[in-house]
C-alpha cells in the first residue's frame, strides 16, 4: 500500500549539527539522509520529530524557509526525547515528518507593508526566528523590524551570535535584549520582558509577534494592550500535547480549534473567542 | 429486620448538616430512573431533600471519594485537605471494611469523616435483572419484599430479590459495620459464606481448562481501568500503568500478554488489602470476574498464613508486608489440593 | 541427545550475598550448568518486583528463577522472608491463570553452595526444556 | 426488496463467509453480544446491541501502523500497512451507523487517514432495524430513525423473515452474491414494522431528550457553567464510557520496543485520562472537572461546529448503561441545558 501518502509515516532524519545555546537548549540541524531538506515549510510551522522506541513531539521550525538547505529546531531539554535529543549527537538519524499547523500570515497585508515587532522570552524565539529571517530575506516587503527579547540570565539568551552579529547590524532592524537579573558582565537592559515593552513605549502602528513562557505571553499582552495595540495586531503561537499533528488524535484542543491544524499561530481576537483551556 | 428508606438517609443527613456537625455530605444521587444511582457529594440540605436516594442500587462504595480528600504534595507527607470541614459518609457493611483500610494506610484523617454505618440487605444487579424482564426496564420497585419491574415490551413481573442479587452479596462476607460513628438500621455478623466456592472450582480444574477460562475472560478486557479506578484499595498517587517510565505504561491491550499483565498485577497490588468489596467486578463494562482473582490472593493468604481479613481492624499488619520464619515455601504451593499433575 | 534443538531461555534472579557468590563458586569450581541461564544480579531477593518476573516472561524467557540467601542468612536480616511470600502468592496466581508451574521457582542457595546452584540450574532447565516454549505468558510482538 | 426465511439464515451466512470475512453479534457466556467472526454453530444474537461498539472494525483498540529498525546511529522506517480484505459487518444498529459517519468526518477528511481509510472501503455493513429499542436508547434526539438504518444493506427482521434492501454499490453487490437463497419480496411487512417502531420510540423514557440548546457556537454557554462541579464531582476518571462510544475517536501513538525492533503502534486514549494532555511542563486539563467537561463538550458544541451541526453523540445508551458511576450525557444535556430554560 505504499502508493498511498500516509501523513502518519515519518522520513529518516539526519541531525548534521548541534549547536549549544545555553545549558538546556540545543540547536539541531537536520537533513535527509541524501542531504536534501525534509520539506518546504512557512514561517511559525512546526514538525513532528522522532526517535524511534522513545517517543515522538512537535516543535516548531526554528530555521527559514528560505533556507534551502536544511530545517533548524532549537530544542529545551525538558521531557524524555527532549533530553534523549540532548544527548544525540551529529550523524545520528531520528524521524520527521510535516510541516504541521498554520503560518504567519508572511506574505498577507497582515503583515506587508507593516512595522513588525517581535517580542520574545527564552525559547520563545525558536519559532519568531523562523519569521524574522524570512522577513529579513523580503526585507522590502515590511517596515521597520523590533525585537524586543528577555531571558532569565544572559546565559539563556538563545541564538545570541546571529542576534548581535547580524539581526543587529541589520538597516532598521532594532534589538533590545533584557534579562531578569542583574549580572556583572551584562551592560543592557535588566528587567521583565512585558515592562520594557512598556518602557519603549511601542506606538501601535505595528503588528506585534509575542511568543514564550504562558505567564509572559499574558502581561506582555497586557503591556501591549495598554500601549492601544488591539488584539488583531498581536499574534502569538501555542503549544499543547500532540500525537497525530493532523488534528485527529484529539488532544490539542483550545474548544473547537486543534492547535496542531488551526493554530500553532493565532492572532490574538481569535483566541479570544476560546474558552480559557490552555 | 426493618426495611432502611432513602427518608432515614435523608433525615440523618439533614440533622447533621442542620446542627453543624458536617458540611458536606457523601451519599447516593437519584437519576433518570430507579436503578440509575450515581455516588455524589451533597453540599446543603435543599440538595439532600431533593435528590438524596438509598435503595438496593445504591451500590457504589464511598469509601472511595474519602481518598480524595488527601493530597501528597510533591512525595512528602500526605497533607488533609479542608480537615475542619467534616464530611459525613453513608457506609455499607462492606464499604467499613474499605475505610478501615485506608484508615490503616493514613489514607484518610478519621477527625474530618463522619461515618454513618447503613444496614445492607444486599445490592440488586440491574444485569441480571434486564436477564428475566427483558430490556426496556421502566421501573424497578424495590421496596418490598420482591421487586417488581415494569417494562415497555412485557407485563409487570414479580421478581425474588435473591434471584437477582449481585454477585458479590449472594456471597456476602459480612453484614457487620466495622467501623462508624453513628448506625442506622442494624448491623450483623459475619457471614461464614461461600465467597471462595468459585476459586476452589477453578483451582480444581486443568491448568489447561484454567488457562482457557482466563484467557476467554480477560479477553474481554478493553482495559478502560474501571477496576482500578473504582477500587477503594487503589490508592497510588501515580499508578504504575500511568507512569511513562515504569516501562509497563499502557493504555491498551495489545495482545493476551498485556491483559494478564495487567489483571495480575492490578490484582497483585492490592493482595492482603483488597476487603472484598467487589467494586471491580461490578463496574467492569464486560463482566470479567475480576474478584476471582482478588479472591484466589485472600484464600491463598488465609490458607498459607492463616485468616486475614483486610479492613476488619484499623492498623492491622497484611500478611504481604509480614512474615515468620516457618512460611511455607513458593514451591509448596502447588501441592495442595487434587491438583493435575 | 534426542531432544530437538529448543534450548530453553531462563532467566535467574539471583541475591548478590548468597546465590550470586553461589554462582561464582559454581565457575570457580569448573561445575556446568547450562549457558541458557542468564543471571541477574540483585541486592537481595526482595528486590524481585513481581513485575520483574513477567516482563522476563514477556521478552522471552521459558522460565525464571529467583535464587537468594537461605531464610534466617538474609543479609538485611528479613528480605528473603518477604521474598518468600510474595513469591508463594504470585506463582499461586500464575498457577491459578494456567501457566505451567515448573516455569517459576524460587531457589535458596548459599554462597558456599556452588554445586546445589549447578544442580539446581540443571535440573530447572530440564523441567522447563521439558515443557517447551513458553507459549502461556509470552509477547508474540517480541518473537518475531 | 429481497427477503430470505430465518430458518435458511445461515446459509445465508455460510454464503457470505464463504466468500469472505462475516462479523455478527454473538451472544457470549455472560449473555452479552459480542461482534464475532461468523463460523459453522455461531448464532445471530437477538440482544439489543453489542457492549463493544462496531468501531473496532474500521479503528481497532491497537493498530500496529509502521516499524523502525535501528542500527547504532542509522534509523529505517518500515511502511507496514496492508491493504484491507473486503469483510462484511453484520447487524450493525442504525446509531452504530451514524457513527461511523461522524468518524468518516475525522478520519477520512485531508490528511486522510489510510489506515481507518482502507478498512472503511473494504467493509460491508449490514445494519438491522430496532424493532425493541431499550430505556437507554435516545438515537431520535440526534435525528437517527432506528427503523430505517442506512448502511450498504438496511435489514429488517420480522417474526420469520428478514428483509433486505441494498443502499449502495457495495449493498448490490453482496445481495447479489446470496441472491440465490432471497426471493423478492414487497415492503408491507417492513412498513407495518417501521410504523410499530415509530410508536415505541415515543414512549421510551430518554424520547424527549433536548438537543436544541447545544451545538456549534454555544462553547461560551457551557464552559464556564457551575454544573461542571457537580457533574464531574465523583467521576473515576476511568475510561469505560469512551471506550464504549461508539464515536469517540481520540488516540494515542506509542512505540514498543520488541528487542529486535521498534513497533509504532496507535490505541485509543481517552481525554477522562489524566495523563491525556499531560506535557514536560504542565498539563492544560489538571482537573477530573476539566477532563470531563472536555468530553461532553466535544460531543456536544466543538464538534457541531467542526462538522455543521451534527453532533458527536449518536444516543446508543452505551455509556448510560455502563458507567460505573451512571453518570453520562443525558444527565449532562439535561443538567446544563435544563438550567438555560430558566
Amino acid at each position: 500500500m505504499n502508493n498511498t501518502n500516509e501523513t502518519l509515516i515519518p522520513k529518516v532524519g539526519v541531525i548534521t549539527d548541534v549547536r549549544i545555546d545555553t545549558a538546556d537548549i540545543k540547536t539541531f540541524r537536520v537533513v535527509t539522509p541524501d542531504g536534501k531538506k525534509a520539506f518546504e515549510h512557512m514561517p511559525g510551522q512546526c514538525a513532528m520529530l522522532s526517535i524511534p522506541g522513545v517517543g515522538e513531539a512537535m516543535f516548531s521550525i526554528t530555521s527559514s524557509p528560505t533556507n534551502t538547505e536544511y530545517m533548524e529546531f532549537s530544542i529545551k531539554k525538558c521531557g524524555c526525547v527532549t533530553e534523549w535529543l540532548h544527548q544525540a549527537e551529529v550523524g545520528q538519524q531520528i524521524t520527521i515528518r510535516g510541516p504541521y499547523g498554520n503560518a504567519f500570515p508572511v506574505d498577507s497585508d497582515e503583515f506587508k507593508g507593516k512595522k513588525l515587532l517581535f517580542i520574545a522570552g527564552g525559547i520563545g524565539i525558536a519559532p519568531l526566528r523562523s519569521v524574522i529571517n524570512y522577513c529579513r530575506y523580503y526585507r522590502d516587503d515590511y517596515k521597520s523590524i523590533n525585537l524586543v527579547y528577555g531571558s532569565r540570565s544572559m546565559d539563556d539568551l538563545v541564538n545570541y551570535n546571529e542576534i548581535i552579529n547580524e539581526w543587529a547590524k541589520d538597516k532598521e532592524m532594532y534589538v533590545y535584549l533584557t534579562v531578569d537579573k542583574e549580572d556583572p558582565d551584562w551592560v543592557k537592559h535588566v528587567g521583565f520582558v512585558p515592562n520594557y515593552v512598556k518602557e519603549l513605549k511601542y506606538t501601535p502602528d505595528r503588528v506585534a509577534i509575542v511568543c514564550g513562557p504562558p505567564i509572559m505571553i499574558k502581561f506582555t499582552v497586557a503591556a501591549l494592550k495598554e500601549l492601544g495595540f488591539k488584539d488583531t495586531q498581536i499574534y502569538t503561537t501555542m503549544e499543547l500535547r500532540m500525537k497525530c499533528g493532523v488534528g485527529k488524535c484529539g488532544r490539542c484542543n483550545i474548544g473547537s480549534k486543534y492547535v496542531c491544524k488551526d493554530g500553532p499561530v493565532f492572532r490574538y481576537d481569535e483566541l479570544g473567542e476560546l474558552p480559557d483551556e490552555y | 429486620m426493618q426495611k432502611i428508606t432513602s427518608e432515614m438517609l435523608i433525615e440523618k443527613a439533614t440533622e447533621l448538616l442542620t446542627n453543624g456537625t458536617v458540611s458536606t455530605v457523601l451519599g447516593w444521587k437519584k437519576g433518570e430512573c430507579d436503578y440509575d444511582v450515581s455516588p455524589a457529594e451533597f453540599k446543603s440540605v435543599e440538595e439532600v431533600k431533593n435528590e438524596f436516594i438509598y435503595n438496593d442500587f445504591s451500590a457504589a462504595n464511598l469509601s472511595k471519594y474519602l481518598i480524595k480528600r488527601t493530597e501528597k504534595v510533591h512525595g512528602q507527607a500526605l497533607v488533609f485537605l479542608n480537615p475542619e470541614k467534616k464530611i459525613l459518609v453513608f457506609l455499607k457493611p462492606c464499604d467499613t471494611y474499605s475505610f478501615n483500610q485506608l484508615l490503616t494506610e493514613h489514607r484518610l484523617d478519621r477527625e474530618s469523616v463522619y461515618a454513618v454505618g447503613v444496614q445492607c440487605d444486599g445490592m440488586i444487579d440491574i444485569e441480571k435483572v434486564k436477564k428475566i424482564a427483558g430490556d426496556g426496564i421502566l421501573s424497578v420497585d424495590c421496596s418490598g419484599e420482591d421487586i417488581i419491574v415494569k417494562t415497555l415490551y412485557n407485563d409487570d413481573m414479580t421478581i425474588a430479590k435473591a434471584d437477582v442479587l449481585a454477585e458479590r452479596c449472594v456471597n456476602c462476607k459480612s453484614k457487620k459495620h466495622v467501623a462508624y460513628d453513628e448506625l442506622l438500621g442494624e448491623t450483623g455478623e459475619v457471614i461464614d459464606s461461600n465467597r471462595f466456592d468459585e476459586v476452589e472450582k477453578l483451582e480444581k480444574m486443568t491448568a489447561d481448562e484454567r488457562f482457557a477460562f482466563w484467557q476467554n475472560e480477560l479477553s474481554k478486557c478493553i482495559r478502560c481501568n474501571a477496576c482500578r479506578d473504582a477500587c477503594p484499595a487503589c490508592t497510588c498517587e501515580k499508578c504504575v500503568f500511568d507512569n511513562p517510565k515504569s516501562g509497563v505504561e499502557n493504555k491498551s491491550p495489545a495482545n493476551s500478554f498485556e491483559e494478564k499483565l495487567f489483571h495480575i498485577i492490578r490484582a497483585y497490588h492490592v493482595a492482603g488489602r483488597c476487603t472484598d468489596c467487589g467494586e471491580c467486578s461490578r463496574v467492569c463494562p464486560q463482566n470479567i470476574p475480576l474478584h476471582l482473582l482478588n479472591r484466589k490472593f485472600i484464600k491463598d493468604m488465609n490458607e498459607f498464613y492463616g485468616d486475614y481479613q483486610a479492613g476488619a481492624e484499623v492498623g492491622s499488619r497484611a500478611p504481604l508486608v509480614n512474615y515468620t520464619t516457618s512460611d511455607i515455601e513458593p514451591g509448596e504451593v502447588f501441592d495442595r489440593g487434587d491438583e493435575d499433575a | 541427545m534426542q531432544m530437538n534443538e529448543y534450548k530453553p531461555l531462563i532467566v535467574a534472579f539471583c541475591c548478590n550475598w548468597c546465590s550470586y557468590a553461589g554462582a561464582d563458586l559454581a565457575g570457580n569450581n569448573r561445575l556446568n550448568y547450562p549457558a541458557e541461564v542468564k543471571i541477574i544480579r540483585v541486592p537481595c531477593s526482595c528486590r524481585v518486583n513481581p513485575m520483574f518476573i513477567l516482563r522476563a516472561f514477556q521478552r522471552g524467557a521459558d522460565g525464571v528463577i529467583i535464587c537468594g540467601c537461605h531464610p534466617g542468612d538474609c543479609h538485611y536480616t528479613s528480605g528473603n522472608y518477604y521474598t518468600r511470600r510474595r513469591m508463594a502468592a504470585l506463582f499461586s496466581m500464575l498457577d491459578y491463570l494456567g501457566i505451567e508451574k515448573e516455569r517459576t521457582r524460587v531457589e535458596w542457595v548459599s554462597a558456599a553452595e556452588g554445586a546445589k546452584f549447578a544442580a539446581t540450574m540443571n535440573d530447572f532447565v530440564e523441567k522447563v526444556a521439558a515443557l517447551g516454549e513458553n507459549k502461556r505468558l509470552e509477547d508474540l510482538r517480541c518473537k518475531r | 426488496m429481497r427477503k430470505i426465511s430465518l430458518q435458511k439464515i445461515d446459509l445465508m451466512f455460510a454464503e457470505i463467509a464463504n466468500n469472505m470475512s462475516l462479523y455478527l453479534p454473538v451472544d457470549q457466556n455472560d449473555g452479552k453480544a459480542a461482534y464475532t467472526k461468523w463460523e459453522e454453530g455461531k448464532k445471530w444474537s437477538n440482544a439489543l446491541n453489542t457492549v463493544k461498539s462496531p468501531k473496532d472494525f474500521f479503528f481497532p483498540q491497537t493498530e500496529d501502523m509502521m516499524e523502525f529498525k535501528v542500527e547504532g546511529k542509522n534509523v529505517e522506517v518500515i511502511d507496514t500497512r496492508k491493504v484491507s480484505e473486503d469483510f462484511v459487518v453484520f447487524g450493525v444498529r442504525a446509531c452504530d451507523v451514524k457513527a461511523f459517519d461522524i468518524l468518516d468526518r475525522v478520519f477520512l477528511v485531508d490528511p486522510r487517514d489510510s489506515y481507518y481509510a482502507t478498512k472503511r472501503e473494504h467493509g460491508i455493513i449490514v445494519s438491522v432495524a430496532c424493532t425493541r429499542p431499550s430505556e437507554t436508547c435516545f438515537c431520535s434526539a440526534f435525528g437517527i430513525d432506528p427503523a430505517e438504518p442506512k448502511a450498504d444493506v438496511s435489514v429488517w427482521k420480522t417474526e420469520d423473515e428478514l428483509f433486505m434492501q441494498s443502499n449502495t454499490e457495495k449493498g448490490e453487490k453482496l445481495l447479489k452474491m446470496i441472491e440465490g437463497l432471497t426471493e423478492e419480496a414487497n415492503d408491507e411487512k417492513v412498513k407495518e414494522q417501521k410504523e410499530q417502531i415509530s410508536k415505541i420510540m415515543k414512549k421510551l423514557p430518554l424520547a424527549d431528550l433536548d438537543t436544541s440548546k447545544f451545538g456549534g457556537g454555544k462553547t461560551d454557554d457551557f464552559f464556564k457553567a457551575p454544573e461542571w462541579d457537580e457533574l464531574s464531582e465523583t467521576c473515576l476518571g476511568c475510561g469505560t464510557c469512551t471506550f464504549v462510544c461508539p464515536t469517540c475517536q481520540c488516540y494515542d501513538i506509542k512505540d514498543f520496543n520488541t528487542g529486535k525492533g521498534i513497533i509504532r503502534y496507535r490505541c485509543w486514549d481517552s481525554c477522562m485520562y489524566s495523563e491525556f494532555t499531560r506535557m514536560a511542563h504542565g498539563n492544560n486539563r489538571n482537573s477530573q472537572k476539566e477532563r470531563f467537561r472536555q468530553r461532553f463538550m466535544h460531543k456536544l458544541v466543538y464538534y457541531p461546529e467542526n462538522n455543521d451541526g451534527i453532533f458527536g453523540c449518536v444516543g446508543c445508551g452505551r455509556c448510560v448503561s455502563r458507567c460505573p458511576i451512571s453518570m453520562n450525557i443525558v444527565k449532562v444535556m439535561k443538567k446544563l441545558g435544563g438550567k438555560e430554560n430558566e
